[in-house]
């Protein structure tokens, strides 16, 4: 493409490695490419996750007209703050030095078990994403489902963590977790295929390749910019944020009904696992939001290309993760039952229509002139209808009232 | 682990849980054919949302309620019974106690009740004070509550901050009247303890003035909010003759529809002479019980730009008031007014003495609280916490 | 390559063969999905990693759960915890002879079957030409299996869709 | 529509996270020890004695010991015992003292109920609120020597409260003066010299009469016939039993 796609920046990552390989002989530089490879994926989103930690905790802070922490420094340094910055770093020797405790009845071997399975998988999913032009770790023909295959076993996890604490909360979490994952994999999943109808492709490298043009030079063609792929997105947005745990869909971990959910009964090192999990699965998640409707690693105008694509990716990335926290600093929590009821009687049903939606993008692919402003006009016809139809009859009941006084 | 290891837990005495495990001591089994079993969860005393050590004991059919039965007594500090042998002025720090979110009117309520029986007159100036502070009060209070409830329907933290905030220049304006932000021991009979400097009612009616604008963002941001209404319209409904029976007041007898609002009905202090309305529900669910007070907060900033206005020159205290020594005539008083939560009465009797032979309070967080079990059958656990918010309970005030 | 074909056997009928011994009916699922995750890595080993992935995702992802849920919602026996008796012999014997049975049909099947020694390179298949095959040449059986599993999701969406008749609101 | 509510929500966060930059009335943290918080004129958290002199604080305790404010306090955390012996005050005037005064901080709410009920203005609340200490018993408990400090102590702190007090009590005391002079006008003969001790010896009166163990304020005890009624403060004596 581009002469930007070869940059000195571009490349220098790939290039570091691969100097770095060919000091080995010949039979182990295979490995050591691999391995550099998932070395380099676990320091960058474990940095990555380490300061998530700290924005979100500033970013509510912020949100909620305070400072957030702003206390902790370097080690033996007196009067050095760094503006907090270094606080996930004392988290993280705090939950490692606290006591691990297993409950006398717990089963001993799934409750250990579960944080395990939980960190595996969710580090898993970041095998097929493409961080950068060159920077795919893994390049898969069935990219996608292997996404969604690795991000299923997760709440399993969950379901084990609950199950095995033998605390009557975190059952009743185990339970939720259950019917959350059943109600919400579907839109998750329903969301995604009309990117894989239009993109032809379940490689992740290949979609991203196909949202690289622009109109006169800065308008991409990202999926997010059309009328099926903006629907596409936020349904994508809300099955992500109830597959994450996320408020307002943080049932599982109800603080405010089961105490801690899944997590009562875990302390020190295995609620760090945990942590670490959830915030790994939010950071897949939103990486894939940004692959598949947020172009990628595709710089918004040609003119900008000379930054380098993983920066662009993980700008995209920091964004996507600032407005997740921002809806938790404003969302409240819904009911099980208002969950599911949102899940199958909304969110599948929209996204059925909207992959009918693509169906219908594709087959107009070829319409010009005037034709191509009715391709627009029917493509958001088809999901505004619905969407506020729907959408009335979900809420319908509901509605903010007016008061009498007393005469 | 085994199973044979399990059942090793198992005791001769409980059955085995409902879902193979060991039975905990409250797990019970229900034998049912078409129900599964039911589970017993103690929610309390230490549960983020009890709002103090309260504890429900709440059975549980999947996740809904079909029985609960509300266990309170942790906080039990023998309250009367310290009355009782404590000089009359001596129980007045304590009566900031009870309701620690509103000691300027739980001490009011108090001081009505000794001036009831000492038949001592309180200068006007004092009345127009003491409604200034039961009115700051009310909005403090109330705005605390809508936080807690909101983190009860699960923010984070966000909206109970935005009232935290709002409530600590409440608080800044109490400590710099009564040297305390939340014990203020403010009331004495016959009057009121330190007179404010026409600085603290400035700064006092610029607040009361701003509150509404806080009110406002308050409800643009939460109000309308879809999850907040499918998590509240229809949630805990009260019929008022259920409200009536069970001796419910304030705000949640409000919301049921009902026209019951002390200030109006007995006048005390100088309210009369105050133009304000009495908000009404109709519905008796959490979503009016919410509303409910989100309204009277804008009455009681009306209240406090009338009082700013009105407020007399004059001395704040009985000039015959005693102190020290403090001994009113034998007999017996009720006084009573309406606190931010409901009916706030205090029944004295004496018998000459410097200490009331009696004392009695009449809490509101506790006789609003028997009716809790009514309003949460058929609904999930997660709206029992959310029910529990709406009726605003402290706990110094429930347990004494 | 073999090595990897016996542990993921080892894997596959070790946590099949735990899942039927174990008394703990949660211990059983978890084991049993277990097994299903050790023949999606049996499908990665054999190259067909579209496949695999769907197996996990279906199975692992999905299945697993309607299974948990079964459990958990059924209330179960407290006889789990009892020593074997002769009627769960008697069941057990059962058992074993239909499992028997089984594998001696498949294997017959199997043993049967003519197989034309494979190539020594996997046939290189894309996702796109799995996708195109079924839309084509089994078109008609993907619709039958589309129609019926839509059939059964609208069905469960009526049974859903039935609340309750809310009480009428009792006005203060 | 669906989702208006929640985006009216999203904008009023947002608008509160842009106002925490720059508006003081969103964002209202004090940074505690780095900002010194900046206590109110009336506020109060333990209670101190007052003594006239700077340097010698336990030399002029205004408190008499007359016990009516161990007797008031609700939780009953002061302890107070009479000295057995008198010592002249700020005014010179022979005086019971504390021997012992003590206050179980742990058990003090602060109600400010002693100061109030004190007819010496001898009891004041201070601001002093840093007082986390290592023993819960023995570190919480301010006996006499640590509860004593000066009246310029009591100006720093609450000046206008203490600046209204000293001129009560210097209008007082030069009224109980006049007084006095007027009386010993009156009775010119009486050989009544009011003793004026400007020395500080202990000055130990072995010849005054056996302090009556009753808990009566001071006043009503040593009536002594140089003196007119009561010398300091204007509150009335009170009547307990």
């Amino acid at each position: 493409m581009s002469p930007a796609s070869d940059s000195y920046l571009e490349r220098a990552p790939l290039e570091l490695r691969d100097w770095l390989v060919q000091f080995l002989p010949e039979p182990l530089q295979w490995l050591a490419h691999h391995l550099i490879t998932v070395v380099a994926v676990l320091a960058v989103f474990g940095t990555f996750f380490a300061f998530t930690t700290i924005a979100e905790r500033k970013l509510l802070a912020r949100l909620q007209n305070r400072l957030g922490p702003n206390r902790s420094g370097l080690p033996w340094i007196k009067g050095l703050k760094l503006w907090g910055l270094t606080q996930p770093f004392a988290d993280a020797v705090k939950t490692l030095t606290k006591e691990d405790i297993v409950p006398a009845t717990a089963d001993k071997w799934l409750h250990f078990l579960a944080p395990v399975i939980v960190v595996a998988f969710s580090l898993m999913t970041f095998a097929v994403l493409p961080f950068g032009r060159n920077m795919i770790p893994v390049e898969l023909n069935a990219a996608l489902l292997y996404f969604f295959a690795a991000g299923a076993a997760t709440e399993l996890a969950i379901f084990m963590a609950g199950w095995s604490s033998r605390n009557k909360y975190s059952l009743l979490a185990a339970m939720r977790a259950l019917a959350q994952l059943i109600s919400y994999e579907l839109p998750l999943i329903l969301s995604v295929v009309p990117i894989v109808l239009v993109a032809g492709t379940l490689s992740t490298k290949a979609i991203v390749l196909t949202q690289g043009y622009w109109t006169s030079g800065f308008l991409p063609h990202w999926f997010v910019f059309t009328p099926w792929g903006l629907a596409g997105f936020l349904i994508f947005i809300v099955a992500a944020l109830a597959e994450s745990n996320r408020s307002p869909f943080d049932l599982p971990e109800a603080e405010s009904e089961l105490i801690a959910g899944h997590l009562t009964e875990y302390s020190g090192f295995k609620y760090a696992l945990f942590f670490m999990a959830e915030y790994f699965g939010l950071t897949a998640l939103s990486a894939l939001g940004v692959t598949l409707f947020l172009g990628g690693w595709q710089a918004p105008c040609v003119f900008l290309e000379f930054i380098p694509s993983y920066l662009w990716f993980m700008l995209k990335l920091i964004g996507m993760i600032v407005f997740f926290i921002w809806v938790r600093g404003t969302l409240l929590r819904l009911r099980i039952d208002q969950l599911t009821r949102l899940a199958w009687k909304f969110l599948v049903p929209l996204a059925l229509l909207n992959v009918g939606n693509a169906a219908f993008w594709v087959l107009s692919a070829h319409w010009a002139g005037p034709l191509q402003l009715v391709r627009w006009a029917v493509s958001f016809a088809v999901i505004v209808i619905p969407f506020v139809i729907m959408g009335r009859s979900l809420t319908a009941g509901f509605a903010p009232r007016t008061y009498r006084y007393a005469s | 682990m085994s199973t044979s290891q399990v059942s090793g837990f198992n005791t001769q005495v409980s059955a085995p849980g409902p879902f193979g495990g060991p039975a905990g001591p409250t797990v019970r089994a229900v034998h049912d054919q078409f129900h599964g079993d039911l589970l017993e969860v103690s929610m309390g005393p230490q549960h983020p949302s009890t709002h103090g050590v309260f504890r429900m004991v709440v059975t549980l059919d999947g996740e809904q309620i079909v029985k609960l039965k509300p266990v309170f007594g942790y906080l039990h500090r023998n309250h009367e019974k310290i009355a009782e042998n404590t000089s009359y002025l001596g129980s007045m720090p304590y009566t900031d106690r009870l309701d620690y979110l509103c000691s300027m009117s739980t001490n009011w309520a108090y001081a009505l009740a000794v001036e009831k029986l000492d038949g001592q007159p309180v200068p006007d100036r004092a009345q127009y004070l003491r409604i200034i502070m039961a009115e700051l009060t009310r909005l403090l209070n109330h705005s605390c509550l809508v936080g807690f409830l909101f983190n009860d329907l699960g923010t984070s933290f966000t909206p109970l901050l935005y009232a935290f905030r709002e409530r600590e220049k409440i608080l800044d304006l109490f400590e710099s009247l009564s040297g305390s932000r939340m014990m203020c021991n403010y009331q004495r009979f016959g009057g009121c303890r330190v007179d404010p400097s026409p600085e603290w009612l400035e700064a006092a009616r610029r607040l009361a003035e701003n509150y509404p604008r806080f009110l406002d963002e308050y409800e643009a941001m939460l109000t309308g909010n879809e999850i907040m209404l499918a998590r509240t319209q229809g949630i805990g409904r009260l019929n008022s003759t259920h409200a009536i029976n069970a001796g419910l007041t304030g705000p949640v007898l409000r919301a049921s529809g009902v026209d019951y609002d002390v200030r109006k009905i007995d006048g005390y202090g100088v309210y009369p002479r105050f133009d304000f309305r009495v908000p009404l529900g109709a519905h008796g669910d959490t979503y009016d019980r919410y509303m409910m007070r989100i309204l009277e907060m804008r009455e009681s900033v009306k209240i406090l730009s009338q009082a700013f206005r009105d407020l007399p020159a004059g001395p704040i205290m009985d000039p015959k008031a005693k102190l020290r020594g403090f001994r009113p005539k034998a007999g017996e008083a009720y006084g009573r007014i309406e606190s931010p939560k409901g009916e706030l009465g205090f029944y004295l009797i004496s018998d000459g003495s410097p200490n009331p032979y009696r004392y009695r309070v009449r809490p509101p967080s506790l006789i609003n609280l028997t009716l809790l079990e009514e309003m949460c059958l058929g609904h999930t656990v997660a709206d029992a916490v959310v029910i529990l918010g709406s009726i605003d309970i402290v706990l110094g005030e429930v347990d004494r | 390559m073999t090595t990897a074909l016996i542990l993921i056997a080892i894997l596959l009928l070790g946590s099949a063969a735990a899942a039927m011994l174990r008394r703990n009916l949660i211990h059983s699922a978890l084991l049993l999905i277990a097994s299903w995750a050790g023949v999606a890595a049996f499908y990665l080993w054999a190259g067909a990693e579209f496949v695999a992935f769907a197996q996990v995702l279906i199975y692992v992802g999905a299945i697993s759960m309607v299974v948990l849920f079964a459990v958990l919602l059924t209330r179960q026996n407290p006889v789990a915890e009892l020593p074997a008796e002769p009627a769960s012999r008697m069941r057990a014997l059962t058992g074993i002879t239909v499992a028997v049975c089984t594998a001696a049909i498949l294997s017959a099947a199997i043993l049967s079957s003519k197989f034309t020694p494979a190539a020594d390179t996997a046939p290189q298949t894309s996702v796109k030409q799995i996708g195109l095959e079924l839309m084509h040449r089994h078109g008609t059986a993907l619709l039958i299996v589309g129609v019926i599993l839509t059939v059964a999701l609208l069905g469960a969406t009526i049974l859903a869709a039935t609340d309750a008749k809310e009480k009428p609101e009792d006005r203060p | 529509m669906l989702g208006s509510g929640i985006i009216k929500g999203l904008a009023v966060t947002a608008k509160n996270f842009v106002g925490s930059y720059y508006d003081p009335a969103r964002m209202t943290t004090v940074e505690y020890p780095e900002q010194p918080t900046v206590l109110p004129e009336n506020y109060r958290n333990f209670p101190f004695l007052v003594s006239e002199n700077a340097t010698d604080p336990m030399g002029t305790l205004r408190c008499v010991a007359c016990q009516i404010c161990e007797k008031e306090c609700p939780p009953q955390c002061i302890i107070i015992e009479k000295s057995k012996d008198k010592k002249p005050d700020a005014n010179g005037k022979m005086q019971l003292y504390p021997a012992v005064f003590g206050i179980d901080t742990s058990v003090c709410m602060s109600c400010q109920i002693c100061v109030e009920v004190c007819p010496f203005d001898a009891i004041k609340m201070d601001k002093v609120f840093e007082i986390a200490a290592t023993d819960r018993f023995l570190d919480l408990y301010l006996n006499r020597e640590q509860l004593a400090k000066p009246n310029t102590y009591y100006h720093q702190i609450h000046p206008e409260e203490a600046a209204e007090v000293d001129g009560r009590l210097t209008a007082d005391r030069k009224a109980a003066e006049e007084k006095a002079k007027a009386t010993a006008a009156a009775k010119a003969a009486a050989p009544v010299a009011a003793p004026k001790p400007a020395d500080s010896a202990v000055a130990p009166k072995p010849a005054s009469p056996a302090v009556k163990p009753q808990d009566e304020p001071r006043r009503l005890v040593s009536p002594k016939p140089g003196e007119g009624g009561s010398p300091l403060g204007e509150g009335g004596p009170a009547k307990s039993s």
